[in-house]
């Protein structure tokens, strides 16, 4: 039974770091139906951020919670820019041809960032400082969760409910759901679809930073491919959860880190990247638009 | 049951989470007829035409063609028993030709199999010839005969109707559904069209369920027309009838209303 | 007030408007009718630069929009309720109204203007907080119109509010145009309803196949023959 | 006749290239042109369900590792003994392996096609990205599998595979998936796939039974891709579980897009494209692949619709040209 | 010319630059002795493909240092190629190596899969290759002209197994390998064979794969089952984390490990959750002998880092192959003529591959920095392996083995 809770703790620590991803790539795609494939090497690329910020701000000799936000901070504002520089050099050109072109574009944008990585970070793996010292709190009955645990928890939480807030409550959230239902109609409003598309890559790098901070705390090891499985994975929470659907990306998200944890304890870990695949078809098979995704009639 | 009935719709009612599309909707079809089927926009003319077709399974009733059930099966079967149809939003393939839109349409008449088209052989080549002929013969009832190798999508509107019309008929139904073969085009296109339509089923001995706008075309040509507003047949009859029916008009055109001018007028 | 002159537009290789002219000046109900398939949703969407145009003109107040990107032309003050297909289903009534106000930064006005709309519209008070997508296809038609209204724009085109809606609701709506249009604001209004139409504009023109077949006086258009014809058959 | 006349052609050809080329070319060159024909099977085989029928598979690297491991399995405890056998009755070397060859391929090259059909029935109930995201997850667990299987090798790889893929051999499959691509272009099978891209809907209501042709195109699709899959394993003589991830999938479509959805000759030529362009890459070392994604990134801006579009570059159009003129 | 057309041209321009340079990339235009490097500079396993070329260079620089980079009055120049850590690119870069530059011999590669891939290219061209460090046992049965420089899985497995038994004295152990990496799951087995051989169990065997970041749920398990040692026969990149991660669920026991760990970032990852964890390896950095001081140095001078295991098996891999050439430029310097750039396909380079294959195969007692190296019958290097200690987060000689 403790082993078993304890795998739940470590499932939903990973789970909400899927969900972190997940975010990104549903919020882009229920605006541009565009499957973001280089989503995952932006997170990759907000861990190298915090590496270097962390390593300007001498953070591994003196850790300070202060710190640890700026690192944080500077993470997100970093990738930010890259998820604007990435929409308006990359994307935006391409908005108008297929999807299929948008697509094959995206997979470049992922395999440039790959291998300018490579080229830039070195290939050798990076080792994140330890900014907060691991400490273990124990839960009873056997479980224990660390306080890195906990920040990647509560830090995944404070976001998802800032994401959700300005999505349900600010001006341009609502113009971003105006915009993914209908663009055409959004412009009607005044709104500029240009702006809000860029805003809402934005805002999902940003997210996809935060959560390759967040992962990089508690596992240090950190190289230039270590984007492409979570990204994955992220992607496949985002279309289990039914993808354009926000609440559902974090669903989807937690339902993978949980399913994924308890494959690798109890069935074998060698399937964990399996199990992911397996589950999806499973869910898919029985709702064809994702747990909370609604199918859509299309008009004869 | 009478088997001068093609198609019986049978208390069919269709509903779209809260919205009732089709309310309990009966209506029969001759052998042979040219029924008109007309309502205001958003009366669901378009909503009967695709659970007839298939596209749609009716939440309840039974729609009958020959006498036999085809509620819930798929459109594909109910196309091979012999309903096609055509669209109001035109679905033409986009990318072929205008023969080839029609080839596909004669796709299950076809008698070569799939080994024979790989295996390029004779069967093959007297199949795909026969099915050549008649599609060519089509586009020449339409007047599409100088459209042939030309791209769907570059075809005047008009074209576009009647090549829609003539992929319908490759199917060789004897039940057409026609969706506002008339929308979009002007009044000498449209007259040339209804004439067309009666050409066709004459010649084709089809029976026809037109969805039209265009009263003109409608009261021309049909015999019989059934009215539909908000989901419900209102009325049904000869077109005169229908024209002096006052429910029909205020459907139509709306109360007559008093309002104050609008200054500068 | 709003020029549109000579306008050709092509969806891929249909010719969508044949060249169209069309104008409102200030202060006027001006009704476009025809067919489905005329062209008349087509013409809104060029004017509000949904849609390119391949030649022509339109000129706002005297400046040319013609390649001005839709959102800069709400700014503009034109503003167009698209039919009721086009409301945000996923979002509540409220919020649907509140994107009309998308441009405008005084809170205190948009919440005064809301409650006007609110005023105007009782039902669509009642039902603020349901999404869009549940309401009845005639409350959905209303907040295409009432979004338009919180934008205060000078010009509104208005794409078939009628459409689909039950005759009471119907004279409601056409009552509440007259209104707004009372409230000094231009109107341009595509209907099928033709009567309803015309009785209420000073102009009109009959679209056909992307063309202008008639324009005139909206009493006169009433009387003419051929629009009657045009509308119930011969 | 004419066609069987046809197929001895280009079997001489074929054979004749065959001794030839290795002694024009060097190993490295043979080997791209190789890999090249292996790339253009795989991607005009994968054009079938994108390009032709307008479904969004991404998990062709499974396909292609079914064929692959399949076939190879086959020829290492079956068609090995047969070469064997046969050599020892005195047979000719060639013969006997190309005959034990063919029933490897066409083993893997089955089972492919049965999983194709696996994968293809999902595609009744789902469309486009949710599809998409089945054919890769499928793709992954193949993988996956294959790696925690002992028999095949699991993640040590499985060497020793008999290396009796040739030129001629990857020539004929190129051949084959060529002509059967545009056989079924031009029969009325090709025109319903075609007809599914433009409007499933449409197409539903004229009568093609969309169900069954989608999942006719991943099954002779996925057979295609089992044959390049089977190619590859007896050329390079050892596979590893790493060749078939989802970046391997994600080259194939490259090449499918690049190449222009549905153009059976634009598939062809990207395959080439990119098979080689890596190998031209070369001398900038680091920056190989880096100004590889560019070039992928700068290809889509300025050609989204592909290198051809729609359009085919054969000898068909001079055919039709010829035909026009004594008409 | 509008901007689109320019874009087109560049990119047909770069194309047809790169082409060309691909195509005129092997017409060397001076005699010079060309050795080929292939390993994986992205991908995956870069960084082991990295490690390997580092190596080698220093070996080069020393070569260039000491002799003017020339042996036998010839330059040497080592061509590196990227095989992107995937099997068959592994096949095509050998192809490319061989054919398009003339190599003499071929150094690499790190994975058995792509040594798997590459060797019988090189077998059947006749072209000497050294593995630094490929670990499966077939990698040398592809031919004669196949060798490595490091010991096998069978070796370290024993070793690892006996010093558990023996000098720690414990009988209980849980292992956690890598199922996606031939090398862990080899020196599990052979861990496994010779622990349980000694009277030692295996309470339980985790698997994780390369490239994973959380190890919780396997440790988790382990956990429930009380070993007395974990055994982690895998890379740095993971012992580390999975040092760390274990302490952090409260396991104390210690981690015993293979070559596979040598690397300064192992320290660096794991910090303290490292103390008291034992592995096996070819050197001990602390060992004052000259030859692996002096090659620290030079490495550390170059890379302000210490060396991989890798890195070290790499430089001897490179050295054991200048040493031969060397050799036969001294012993049969008519011969050695052949191995000349121009010569390429010739029968005298042929005659000049095979007797450098000879040479290469009767190394014996090579002072490596990796060990003192006899390469055996079967092509095999044999060399003792040492035992380190990790105490205060220093790594520290424990014992070393003989084979």
């Amino acid at each position: 039974m403790s082993e078993f809770l304890q795998q739940l703790v470590n499932g939903v620590t990973w789970g909400s770091v899927y969900a972190l991803i997940a975010l990104g790539y549903t919020m882009v795609y229920g605006i541009l139906r565009l499957i973001n494939f280089a989503h995952g090497d932006v997170y990759m690329l907000g861990a190298f951020f915090g590496f270097f910020a962390a390593r300007f701000l001498n953070a591994a000799r003196d850790p300070s919670p202060f710190k640890a936000l700026l690192v944080l901070l500077s993470a997100m504002v970093a990738c930010g820019i890259i998820g604007i520089v990435m929409e308006r050099a990359a994307y935006k050109p391409v908005r108008r041809s297929s999807r299929l072109a948008a697509l094959i574009t995206a997979i470049g944008v992922s395999l440039l960032l790959e291998n300018g990585g490579i080229l830039l970070f070195g290939p050798d793996p990076k080792f994140f400082p330890q900014i907060i010292p691991a400490r273990n709190i124990a839960l009873g009955m056997g479980v224990t969760i660390s306080n890195q645990q906990i920040l990647i928890l509560s830090v995944s939480l404070v976001l998802m409910f800032a994401l959700r807030f300005i999505v349900l409550h600010t001006r341009t959230g609502k113009a971003m759901q105006a915009v993914s239902y209908n663009p055409m109609a959004a412009a009607l409003m005044g709104i500029s679809v240009d702006r809000i598309v860029t805003f809402t890559f934005m805002l999902g790098s940003m997210l996809a930073a935060a959560a390759g901070v967040l992962v990089a705390l508690q596992n240090p090891k950190i190289e230039p491919l270590m984007g492409i499985m979570p990204g994955l994975k992220a992607f496949v929470a985002a279309v289990l959860g039914g993808i354009g659907n926000i609440p559902g990306a974090v669903l989807g998200g937690l339902v993978m880190g949980i399913a994924e944890v308890l494959v690798v304890g109890y069935v074998s870990p060698t399937y964990r990247d399996a199990i992911a695949f397996v589950l999806l078809i499973v869910i898919l098979l029985v709702r064809p638009a994702g747990i909370l995704g609604r199918n859509v009639a299309e008009k004869v | 049951m009478n088997p001068d009935v093609l198609l019986e719709v049978d208390r069919v009612t269709m509903q779209f989470g809260g919205l009732k599309a089709v309310a309990d909707l009966q209506l029969e079809i001759g052998r042979g007829e040219l029924v008109g089927l007309i309502g205001p926009n958003g009366a669901g003319k378009t909503t009967v035409f695709n659970f007839v077709t298939g596209v749609y399974a009716p939440t309840v009733g039974r729609v009958l063609f020959e006498g036999r059930a085809i509620q819930g099966l798929r459109p594909h079967a109910i196309a091979k028993r012999g309903v096609t149809r055509t669209f109001q939003n035109i679905r033409l393939f986009a990318s072929r030709c205008c023969r080839d839109n029609v080839l596909i349409a004669a796709h299950h008449h076809a008698t070569a199999g799939l080994s024979d088209a790989l295996l390029r052989n004779r069967r093959f080549a007297e199949d795909e010839r026969g099915m050549r002929d008649r599609a060519d013969e089509l586009l020449g009832v339409m007047g599409l005969t100088e459209w042939a190798d030309t791209r769907a999508t570059e075809l005047p509107y008009g074209q576009q109707r009647r090549l829609e019309i003539a992929r319908a008929l490759a199917g060789r139904p004897r039940l057409l559904l026609l969706d506002e073969p008339a929308a979009g085009l002007n009044p000498q296109e449209s007259e040339q069209l209804m004439r067309l339509i009666e050409d066709v089923r004459r010649r084709f001995e089809l029976t026809i369920l037109l969805i039209e706008h265009d009263m003109k075309v409608v009261m021309g040509i049909c015999r019989r027309i059934a009215v539909l507003d908000y989901g419900i047949k209102i009325a049904e009859g000869t077109p005169d009838q229908i024209r002096s029916d006052p429910r029909v008009i205020e459907a139509y055109l709306g109360e007559e209303v008093t309002v104050p001018r609008a200054k500068g007028s | 007030m709003l020029e549109v002159r000579d306008l050709d537009v092509y969806y891929g290789a249909i010719h969508a408007l044949k060249g169209v002219s069309v104008r409102a000046e200030s202060g006027e109900i001006v009704t476009l009718i025809g067919a489905n398939g005329a062209g008349k949703t087509t013409l809104l969407r060029t004017i509000s630069g949904l849609v390119p145009s391949r030649a022509g003109r339109i000129t706002f107040e005297g400046r040319d929009i013609t390649k001005m990107p839709a959102h800069e032309i709400v700014g503009l003050g034109i503003s167009q309720a698209p039919e009721g297909r086009m409301v945000f289903a996923n979002l509540t009534a409220e919020v649907n109204l509140e994107l009309g106000a998308y441009l405008r930064r005084d809170r205190a006005g948009i919440l005064e203007d809301r409650e006007r709309v609110y005023t105007l519209f009782p039902r669509l008070k009642e039902r603020r907080r349901q999404s869009a997508g549940t309401l009845s296809g005639g409350e959905q038609q209303l907040l295409p119109i009432g979004r338009a209204l919180l934008w205060r724009p000078r010009l509104v085109l208005l794409d078939e509010p009628s459409l689909g809606l039950a005759p009471l609701l119907v004279r409601e709506i056409f009552r509440t145009i007259h209104q707004i249009n009372r409230g000094g604001v231009t109107v341009l209004l595509v209907e099928q309803n033709a009567h309803m139409a015309l009785s209420i504009a000073s102009r009109g023109y009959v679209l056909e196949t992307g063309h202008v077949r008639l324009e005139d006086r909206a009493s006169a258009l009433l009387e003419n023959p051929e629009v009657k014809s045009a509308y119930l058959g011969g | 006749m004419k066609q069987l006349a046809g197929l001895a052609l280009i079997l001489g050809v074929l054979g004749i290239l065959n001794f030839v080329l290795p002694q024009a070319l060097n190993p490295y060159f043979m080997r791209v042109l190789m890999l090249c024909g292996i790339s253009v099977v795989l991607a005009v085989s994968l054009n079938l369900i994108n390009g032709f029928t307008g479904q969004f598979s991404i998990g062709h690297a499974g396909f292609m590792a079914v064929g692959a491991y399949g076939s190879a399995m086959f020829s290492l405890h079956v068609g090995a003994g047969w070469v064997r056998t046969l050599e020892s009755a005195g047979a000719p070397e060639a013969a006997a392996q190309g005959l034990a060859l063919l029933v490897a391929l066409m083993v893997g090259s089955v089972l492919a096609a049965i999983a194709g059909y696996l994968v293809g029935l999902p595609s009744l109930r789902l469309r486009g990205d949710y599809l998409a995201i089945v054919t890769l997850g499928f793709g992954e667990i193949i993988r996956v599998i294959i790696t925690n299987v002992d028999a095949v090798g699991a993640a040590r790889g499985l060497p020793g595979i008999p290396g009796w893929a040739n030129f001629f051999w990857v020539g004929l499959a190129v051949v084959a998936v060529v002509v059967v691509s545009r056989r079924l272009a031009n029969s009325t099978h090709g025109r319903a796939l075609f007809a599914i891209r433009d409007d499933e809907i449409a197409a539903e209501a004229l009568g093609v039974d969309t169900t069954r042709y989608k999942v006719l195109a991943f099954v002779i699709s996925s057979f295609f891709a089992g044959l390049a899959g089977g190619l590859f394993a007896h050329y390079n003589a050892y596979l590893h579980p790493n060749s078939f991830t989802f970046l391997k999938s994600i080259e194939v479509i490259a090449m499918v897009v690049l190449g222009g959805l549905g153009s059976i000759s634009g598939s062809i030529l990207a395959a080439i494209l990119l098979t080689v362009l890596p190998e031209a890459l070369r001398s900038a070392q680091e920056l190989r692949m880096v100004i590889y994604s560019l070039m992928l990134i700068v290809l889509m801006i300025t050609r989204p619709g592909g290198l051809l579009g729609n359009r085919e570059i054969s000898l068909d159009f001079l055919r039709r040209r010829r035909s026009a003129g004594r008409a | 010319m509008t901007s689109r057309t320019l874009l087109r041209l560049s990119v047909v321009a770069v194309l047809a630059s790169g082409l060309i340079s691909a195509g005129c990339g092997g017409s060397a235009s001076k005699d010079e002795l060309v050795i080929g490097e292939y390993g994986s500079l992205t991908g995956n396993d870069a960084t082991f493909g990295q490690s390997t070329k580092n190596g080698v260079e220093v070996a080069l620089e020393e070569l260039t240092a000491q002799k003017q980079g020339k042996i036998g009055g010839l330059p040497v120049r080592v061509q590196v190629e990227d095989d992107q850590s995937k099997a068959e690119e592994a096949a095509t870069v050998v192809q490319k190596l061989i054919n398009q530059d003339r190599a003499i011999a071929v150094l690499g590669e790190v994975a058995s899969s792509r040594s798997l891939a590459g060797g019988p290219i090189c077998q059947n061209a006749g072209v000497p290759m050294i593995s630094p460090s490929s670990t499966n046992p077939r990698v040398t049965q592809v031919g004669d002209y196949i060798f490595r420089m490091c010991f096998l899985d069978q070796f370290q497995g024993t070793v690892m197994a006996r010093f558990t038994a023996q000098n720690l004295k414990l009988r209980k152990v849980a292992i956690l390998k890598d199922s996606k990496n031939d090398y862990s799951v080899g020196l599990a087995r052979f861990f496994t064979e010779a622990f349980t051989g000694l009277g030692g169990s295996i309470v339980t065997e985790q698997a994780y794969q390369s490239g994973d970041n959380d190890f919780r749920a396997q440790l988790t398990a382990i956990k429930a089952k009380n070993p007395e040692a974990i055994v982690v026969p895998g890379y740095y990149t993971e012992a580390g984390l999975i040092a760390r991660q274990a302490r952090e669920l409260g396991l104390k026991q210690p981690l015993i490990g293979g070559d596979g760990w040598e690397s300064e970032k192992l320290i660096e990852i794991g910090g303290d959750a490292l103390n008291g964890c034992v592995y096996t390896n070819h050197w001990a950095l602390d060992l004052q002998e000259p030859r692996l001081q002096a090659f620290l140095k030079t490495y550390r001078d170059k890379y302000q880092g210490d060396p991989d295991a890798i890195g070290g098996l790499a430089y001897d891999a490179a050295n054991v192959l200048f040493g031969a050439l060397e050799k036969l430029a001294e012993q049969d310097p008519q011969t050695f003529k052949g191995l000349a750039s121009s010569k390429a396909g010739s029968d005298a380079r042929k005659a000049a591959e095979k007797r450098l294959r000879d040479l290469i195969a009767t190394t014996t007692s090579y002072p490596g920095v990796t060990g003192t190296i006899t390469l055996d019958e079967n092509r095999n290097a044999s060399k003792p392996a040492v035992v380190i200690e990790i105490k205060g987060g220093k790594k520290t000689y424990n014992s070393s083995f003989n084979p």
